[in-house]
């Protein structure tokens, strides 16, 4: 089980790290910067973490999906600083006998990073910044 | 007491973190600080959501303080 | 839209083609020989296919999952030949703005693919081989 | 009119193509196909399934056939 925050993601190394002899298949999800929201050009986007909580409860969620899913190989891998548009800030993925279960565990692995793992996204547009989700 | 804050409530308090000392009145839990928080700095009363961690664990509104406790102010996280 | 049918498959270069400015998103799936099938250990897989319709059928399965979502890139990759255990076999993926697509649409390219694309896959025992899915 | 074979039905022919050619009796329609060579092949019709591609596409029972037509007798797949 990988569980990491870091200041570059490269996607390309996941495969690697979920490989195992009685995985069949793997399913990886990657989360990009995208250049619109809301029809706003996005300059970029700006992720600060409160780090030793933040593993704590990835490791947690990646715990949750061993127990829900049976799985060889877990991988949770978020960044952080300043991301421009098209790079990667998230890799999450899993690999099992059967694709199932990867893929099952892969979507848990994002949803429940995205409700419970404190990372605070801010978007950069030309004139603002706007912190994502804080207001309702 | 040292209490952490992040994102948008980092923004509010216009600080990165802060300290309750020896003389100050010091709350005895999490819907203390949290109401304490909000009094002095309405702007956080007007976020989706404000949790509170403890030693870096999220931690309910009954959940007790200590001195040496690591405390957390935790806007709607947004990650991924 | 890239469709492909190769001798070895790199996993590490689909998040590149996949990679797009307005795609929050990637799912990728990758399949890989295991080592035992029901408690028998494999040597190997071969691979082998009906070319010009497989990649008919692969393109064919693409346009559908376009049809179905809204997807900014997708990757349907096979391989062909002797592939040893933990080799990757099949790369599918889509990119798209939320993720629920990108999901939804990888799960549907690697279940149809393997329902309708014509490759045949033999699992190569000690002592003997065997076409998949040949009998009831 | 060229017959392909793949997979577990290239094992049971024991070619990987053969034809009809003009002194043959060339079957007019998929399933006159397919009945053919169940009948000279038994093992063919212990398969899951047979399936007929029609110039690289899948083709119903129906499915005329015609002397220039590639023909291509698909047992059940197993990619991925």
């Amino acid at each position: 089980m990988i569980v990491e925050i870091v200041d570059v993601i490269d996607p390309g190394q996941v495969y690697t790290e979920l490989s195992h002899p009685n995985s069949g298949g793997s399913c990886v999800f990657v989360g990009a910067v995208r250049e619109f929201t809301n029809n706003e050009e996005v300059t970029a986007l700006e992720f600060e973490t409160y780090k030793t909580m933040a593993l704590k409860e990835m490791e947690k969620i990646a715990a949750e999906a061993t127990e829900k899913w049976k799985l060889n190989k877990e991988v949770i891998r978020h960044a952080v600083g300043k991301k421009a548009v098209e790079e990667p800030v998230v890799v999450v993925g899993a690999s099992s006998a059967h694709r199932d279960a990867c893929f099952e565990a892969c979507r848990y692995l994002i949803d429940t990073l995205k409700e419970r793992v404190p990372i605070w996204k801010k978007e950069i547009f030309k004139n603002k910044t706007v912190w994502i989700s804080a207001h309702p | 007491m040292e209490v952490l804050l992040f994102g948008i409530a980092k923004d509010i308090v216009g600080e990165s973190s802060f300290r309750f000392d020896e003389g100050d009145v010091v709350p005895k839990s999490v819907s203390e600080l949290k109401q304490k928080l909000k009094n002095t700095f309405p702007d956080l009363g007007k976020l989706s959501s404000l949790a509170v961690a403890v030693n870096s664990e999220y931690a309910n509104d009954e959940k007790g303080l200590s001195q040496g406790d690591e405390i957390a102010i935790i806007p709607p996280v947004s990650g991924g």
